[in-house]
């Protein structure tokens, strides 16, 4: 089977090809087909090889080679393909919900012209994101890294209309850009030092015999990689991208902007464990940040009224989560929450979509209310979304974050109390935005009241499905005070080498998952009360900062756009017109007075250009024969 | 001095002679049957060499159809003494003297040049049978290419010659 | 070969050979005009020449001393030198190309010595004709040019340019029998026709070789500017052609040469052709007669072929009306050329497939 | 005195260096044009004597594919002259300045 991978990156590439080239010529619902089709091709071949990935008989990571990509001296990179535990599992994600979500997007783009379009572009999509995931060496991820950048700069502004839009595109790929360079420099970092980017050469060489590379080094290419993940996996300081992203149409959101992309960059660093488990320092920075991301991002949610804003803010605040499991060194933890949190939040978002489907496009909250009459299916599945994500028990959100807690907790209990606060929030908010949209009355127009009504089987099947996985998700990495057997730690197990995480007792554990889910629970109740009777008056104060999400846009802004404009201005005003201008310029001239001059020397006369001819053979030989020795 | 060494130099002054000859007669049908003497003596040369395919296509070649050719050209044309241009008394002492320089920087550069004895004779390297062994075994490409420009030659040549319909027929035999 | 290793003894033997060849052709080409005449007469149902001895036989020799004692002009405008080197370089350039042609079988003298009829053989005789008959072109064109006429130049325009047109034909219908002869040495090619029959099938290269011998006979028709492509020297058009300033003997070197030249590229088509000296039933002949007298069989046969050759010139020149100027190109550029690329394909398939040896 | 290689040389150098003298000289195109094959012939008589002196033959057939590209120019350059000729009705090259303009 490992012998076919090849297949599962080339489905969705055939899709996007048939698709991309007879986007105008074909109907609308074989390009679903194809699309959806491709993905789910691409799903079977990966549980094939999941579960060859699984089998006892499998030892150690298969690599296969397509192709000599560059070679060059002693640099030699193929374009390898690497299956293992990790890369299988990324491999069911984006295949499993990218087939769900595909399907979902035949019935939600329906009504949409350019859905053949859409379709090619979400195909290329999940043939980057297969190539960024199943790549054996750095410069694969990278080139699967770009080609996501890109699919989500287009899907982004997909409705390119609309000139907001494609301002948020076009901000999601130069701040993606400004992570990516990070990447590109911890790339050539790499092969300057190690000369290979391959991940088992490096993995190997790396701090063991090969002392001449100074472990600094080491730091500064975890550094790098980091920036790159923040960039495309939307951490402080590049995060601000994310929410504007959800111009794009929904279901790219659920896709690129909630399950895959922006785990991208918890992927790589998962798949560089092995060079941060020597860099302690960078991984402390990348805790912090991861929770300071999930903090703010959370403030922040609680006062959005855009209901995918408020899902944006809260994926931020998820990957701020997984990065916090990262930091303290619970990789396995981290990649575990990636899986339950794509479940639930494609869930959530895909149910936002069938919301926002019937309310005719309306996003705003404070419109909607007492939906759940309506639309029973996605009222259900989306209150299991919320319940998985603020860590009800017996969901796969309380798994996954529950361990991340703990893992925290035994890194420092400092970090785990903020975590908690961040976890509190996000049942907060989550709630207030479930109660705002499904319960009370309605609030929107009586014609948007007169359409109402629950989405078709297209959409409402993929939600279903999901809801099943955010419930049944996390029982397969249960943690060992429950089942005594954290299968999905000890999948991960041999790729993925957990790094300085302490085994709590049994009793603390207990007690710190009691403690959040009273926490969560705590805070569904508030949510429930304040939004009993909601009502938006124009917010003040702090709230008013949370609103305008802590001015972090103008903040970046003022600190850096502008002055970055004035100094542009500066230099076309002064460097280029008077410097580089005059330079140029001055050239052109010189060359021009010169020429001018000898333009004389050429008087049409072929006698005399064999007479210089002659000259200037003479004088060559006389050099060379006489002076030159 | 044996006869081998008089009709070297025989050939040799015939050649320089005519060759000087060629550049400073006036009537252009003088320089070109100059140059048919310039050629013939350097086949002579060729001959003496024992390089008797070549000489013989020299004289084919050369005499036989290109310097016709130039002649033909010439009398088309009808030129003659009277309507030679001619460049000022300078421009030619100069030319003379960068043409002589020339020839001194080279003779000074190679005058060192350790002489080695011609084998005259005893060597068959010359004739047909060697020479075309070699052409159509290892030169077989570079053959067949010269076949492909001189195929190309010719039409260059039809093409360049053709008159331009608008134009009065002439009569030229070419 | 060593083209310089030479010894008095064939110094003098060669110088020998080359009188005797010079004095025969020049003795042949002076009967010729009687024999053109005779045979214009034959043509024509008329007597001819019958005036000066027996048949008219010393015709030829009162013409040349006509020629010698005629006043000699040359034209106040025309460039002297070349004027006179004209038929100079026809002259000489009608006589080279004797030089290789072998006259006849080796004869082995008494002493141990042997002698070959042919002034050298070298081993690239067919080219040797080659260049020396492209060289021809050179007398034609110099007198017709040197002669201030416009009607000489045009002449000599129209020569040469037929002159190289066919040359072009005639060298690629030789190649087909090089191909077969595998020598271009004319000494070689005679020897493989040696006899009439060969095993199995005639050995003259006539048999062998058909339609690269009617090209060449028809481009040796061209070569020679005789009748039916004797357009240089067409009076209908150009009154009398590149030789119609001259007179006394430098009229009489151009006419000489053009029989000389008859004569020769008889010779040669004969060589080429129909065995040179060989005949049917040699070698019972060589048996029964001496070397010596054998020999001279040989060269008595190639030359009766050779006049035999000269004969069905003068015969088709007073048989077939001239063509006109465009025709005669056609008739060289496309079709004799396609011709001859055609038989020498078809010659090389068959050496290369069929006759491998 | 005995012919060593280098009297070629020195012979083909003269006849060289007279090719340019007369392409320096001349304002005739044809003449030039002849002066050229002088100047190519020159060469050719230094190949065919290196060629005896090292006895190999490549030389010779160097000096054979240098005479089909010398027919070639010829061919091609003579056209070239005589439309020239048409055209201005002279073939002094001094008259072709256009390159100038």
């Amino acid at each position: 089977m490992s012998q076919v991978v090849y297949l599962i990156p080339l489905f969705p590439l055939i899709g996007f090809l048939i698709n991309g080239i007879f986007w105008n010529k074909m109907p609308k619902s074989v390009g679903g087909a194809i699309g959806t089709l491709a993905i789910l091709a691409s799903f079977i071949i990966s549980l094939g090889i999941f579960f060859e990935v699984r089998s006892a008989a499998f030892h150690g990571p298969v690599i296969v080679n397509m192709f000599d990509f560059i070679s060059s001296g002693n640099l030699n990179i193929p374009f390898a393909f690497q299956l293992d535990a990790l890369s299988s599992l990324f491999l069911l994600i984006i295949t499993g919900v990218g087939s769900l979500i595909h399907l979902y997007s035949t019935s939600y783009m329906h009504e949409d012209e350019g859905m053949v379009r859409y379709f090619a572009y979400l195909n290329l999509f999940v043939f980057s994101m297969l190539l960024l995931v199943l790549g054996a060496n750095y410069l694969v991820m990278f080139i699967g890294w770009e080609g996501v950048g890109l699919c989500s700069y287009l899907l982004i502004g997909f409705w390119f209309k609309k000139r907001d839009y494609t301002n948020a595109a076009k901000k999601a790929f130069v701040m993606n850009r400004i992570g990516d360079l990070g990447f590109l420099v911890g790339m050539m970092l790499v092969i300057y030092y190690y000369g290979t980017l391959g991940y088992q050469e490096l993995f190997s060489t790396l701090g063991g015999a090969n002392a001449a590379v100074p472990s600094s080094v080491h730091s500064w290419i975890a550094l790098c990689f980091f920036i790159g993940a923040t960039g495309k996996s939307a951490q402080i300081p590049l995060y601000t991208w994310l929410p504007d992203a959800m111009a794009g149409p929904t279901p790219v959101s659920a896709l690129i902007h909630a399950a895959t992309m922006v785990t991208a960059g918890i992927y790589m660093i998962a798949r560089s464990n092995a060079l941060y488990n020597l860099t302690p320092g960078v991984l402390h920075v990348i805790a912090f940040i991861g929770l300071a991301t999930a903090i703010l991002a959370a403030t922040i949610a609680i006062r959005q009224y855009d209901i995918k804003k408020v899902l944006a803010y809260s994926t931020v605040s998820q990957l701020g989560f997984m990065f916090l499991a990262l930091g303290v060194g619970a990789y396995t933890t981290a990649v575990f929450h990636v899986m339950t949190h794509a479940f639930f939040k494609a869930l959530l978002f895909l149910g936002s979509g069938s919301v926002i489907h019937a309310m005719g496009g309306e996003q705003d909250i404070r419109k909607m209310g007492g939906l759940g009459k309506h639309m029973p299916v996605t009222r259900t599945t989306f209150l299991i979304g919320c319940l998985a994500i603020s860590g009800f028990p017996g969901l796969s959100g309380f798994f996954s974050k529950d361990e991340i807690l703990a893992n925290t907790f035994a890194h420092s209990s400092v970090l785990y109390i903020f975590g908690l606060l961040a976890a509190m929030m996000t049942a907060f908010y989550m709630f207030r935005l479930y109660f705002l949209t499904f319960s009370g009355t309605f609030r929107g127009t009586e014609e948007q009241h007169h359409h109402l009504h629950e989405s078709p089987a297209a959409m409402t099947i993929p939600l279903m499905v999901l809801a099943l996985l955010s419930v049944v998700g996390g029982y397969v990495g249960m943690p060992a005070v429950i089942s005594h057997h954290n299968a999905f730690a000890s999948f991960l197990g041999p790729v993925v080498k957990n790094f300085g995480v302490h085994h709590l007792a049994e009793s603390t554990e207990w007690i710190l998952m009691t403690l959040s889910v009273v926490v969560s629970v705590m805070m569904i109740g508030v949510a429930w009360s304040v939004n009993k009777k909601p009502q938006f008056a124009e917010s003040t104060g702090f709230a008013k900062l949370l609103e305008n999400k802590w001015y972090v846009d103008e903040l970046y802004d003022a600190v850096i756009t502008r002055p970055l404009n004035a100094l542009s201005e500066f230099m076309d005003k002064y460097a280029e017109r008077r410097g580089i201008d005059a330079v140029v310029n001055g050239v052109g001239k010189s060359v021009r007075w010169g020429s001018d001059r000898l333009r004389l020397l050429q008087s049409g006369q072929v006698g005399s250009y064999i007479f210089i001819m002659v000259i200037g053979m003479v004088i060559l030989f006389t050099i060379s024969f006489f002076w030159v020795r | 001095m044996n006869l081998y060494d008089t009709l070297f130099w025989f050939f040799s002054a015939v050649a320089v002679g005519c060759a000087l000859g060629v550049i400073l007669s006036r009537n252009p049908v003088n320089s070109v049957l100059f140059l048919v003497g310039t050629f013939l003596a350097i086949s002579g040369h060729y001959f003496i060499m024992n390089a008797q395919f070549l000489a013989i296509v020299n004289i084919v070649v050369y005499t036989g159809a290109i310097m016709v050719l130039f002649l033909f050209v010439i009398m088309l044309m009808n030129l003659n003494a009277d309507v030679e241009p001619q460049k000022g008394q300078l421009i030619q002492v100069a030319g003379v003297i960068s043409g002589g320089v020339l020839f001194l920087v080279l003779i000074a550069a190679i005058h060192k040049a350790s002489p080695m004895p011609i084998d005259k004779q005893s060597i068959d390297i010359g004739l047909i049978n060697n020479l075309g062994k070699v052409l159509f075994k290892e030169y077989v490409l570079p053959f067949e290419i010269s076949s492909v420009l001189f195929l190309s030659a010719m039409i260059g040549a039809v093409v360049i010659g053709k008159k331009e319909p608008a134009l009065p027929a002439e009569g030229e035999a070419q | 070969m060593l083209l310089l290793q030479v010894d008095i003894a064939l110094i003098i033997e060669k110088l020998i050979i080359i009188s005797v060849i010079l004095m025969g052709s020049l003795g042949i080409a002076m009967y010729a005009t009687w024999g053109e005449r005779k045979v214009a007469a034959i043509m024509q149902d008329r007597l001819g020449p019958n005036r000066a001895g027996p048949m008219g036989l010393l015709q030829p020799l009162a013409d040349g001393l006509k020629l010698f004692f005629k006043e000699e002009i040359i034209p106040d405008r025309s460039t002297r030198f070349i004027f006179i080197l004209g038929p100079c370089l026809a002259m000489l350039t009608a006589l080279m190309t004797s030089a290789v042609v072998p006259w006849g079988p080796d004869y082995i003298a008494p002493s141990g010595r042997t002698i070959t009829f042919q002034v050298a053989d070298i081993n690239i005789g067919i080219l040797f004709v080659f260049g020396v008959v492209s060289l021809g072109v050179y007398g034609v064109m110099l007198g017709g040019w040197a002669s201030n006429n416009k009607f000489s130049l045009l002449s000599s325009i129209r020569a040469a340019s037929q002159a190289i047109s066919y040359e072009l034909a005639m060298g690629i219908s030789l190649i087909a029998l090089i191909m077969m002869s595998g020598s271009l040495s004319l000494r070689d090619i005679v020897a493989q026709q040696h006899g009439f029959w060969d095993g199995n099938w005639f050995s003259w290269y006539v048999f062998k070789q058909p339609v690269g011998f009617i090209i060449f006979l028809t481009c040796a028709f061209a070569e020679l500017n005789r009748a039916p492509f004797d357009l240089p020297e067409c009076e209908s058009e150009l009154n009398m052609g590149y030789h119609q300033e001259y007179s006394s003997m430098k009229l009489g070197f151009y006419l000489f040469a053009e029989y000389i030249n008859l004569f020769i590229s008889s010779a040669i088509i004969v060589t080429l052709y129909f065995g040179g000296y060989n005949f049917p039933f040699m070698d019972q002949v060589a048996t029964a007669t001496g070397p010596l007298l054998f020999s001279i069989i040989c060269i008595l046969v190639l030359i009766s072929k050779a006049v035999g050759m000269v004969l069905f010139f003068m015969f088709v020149r007073w048989t077939l009306p001239r063509f006109r100027y465009d025709q005669l190109m056609k008739l060289g550029w496309k079709g004799l050329i396609p011709l001859a690329l055609a038989n020498m394909l078809v010659t090389g398939m068959l050496v290369l497939w069929v006759f491998k040896s | 005195m005995p012919v060593y290689s280098t009297h070629y040389l020195f012979l083909s150098l003269l006849l060289f260096s007279i090719g340019i003298m007369g392409a320096l000289m001349r304002r005739n195109a044809i003449i030039i044009f002849m002066c050229i094959e002088l100047m190519l012939n020159s060469v050719n008589l230094l190949l065919v004597a290196f060629s005896k002196m090292y006895v190999d033959i490549n030389a010779q057939l160097f000096v054979f594919f240098i005479m089909v590209v010398a027919a070639a120019e010829v061919a091609v350059g003579l056209a070239v002259i005589v439309m020239m000729y048409r055209k201005v009705h002279s073939v002094d090259i001094n008259i072709l300045n256009r390159l100038k303009h």
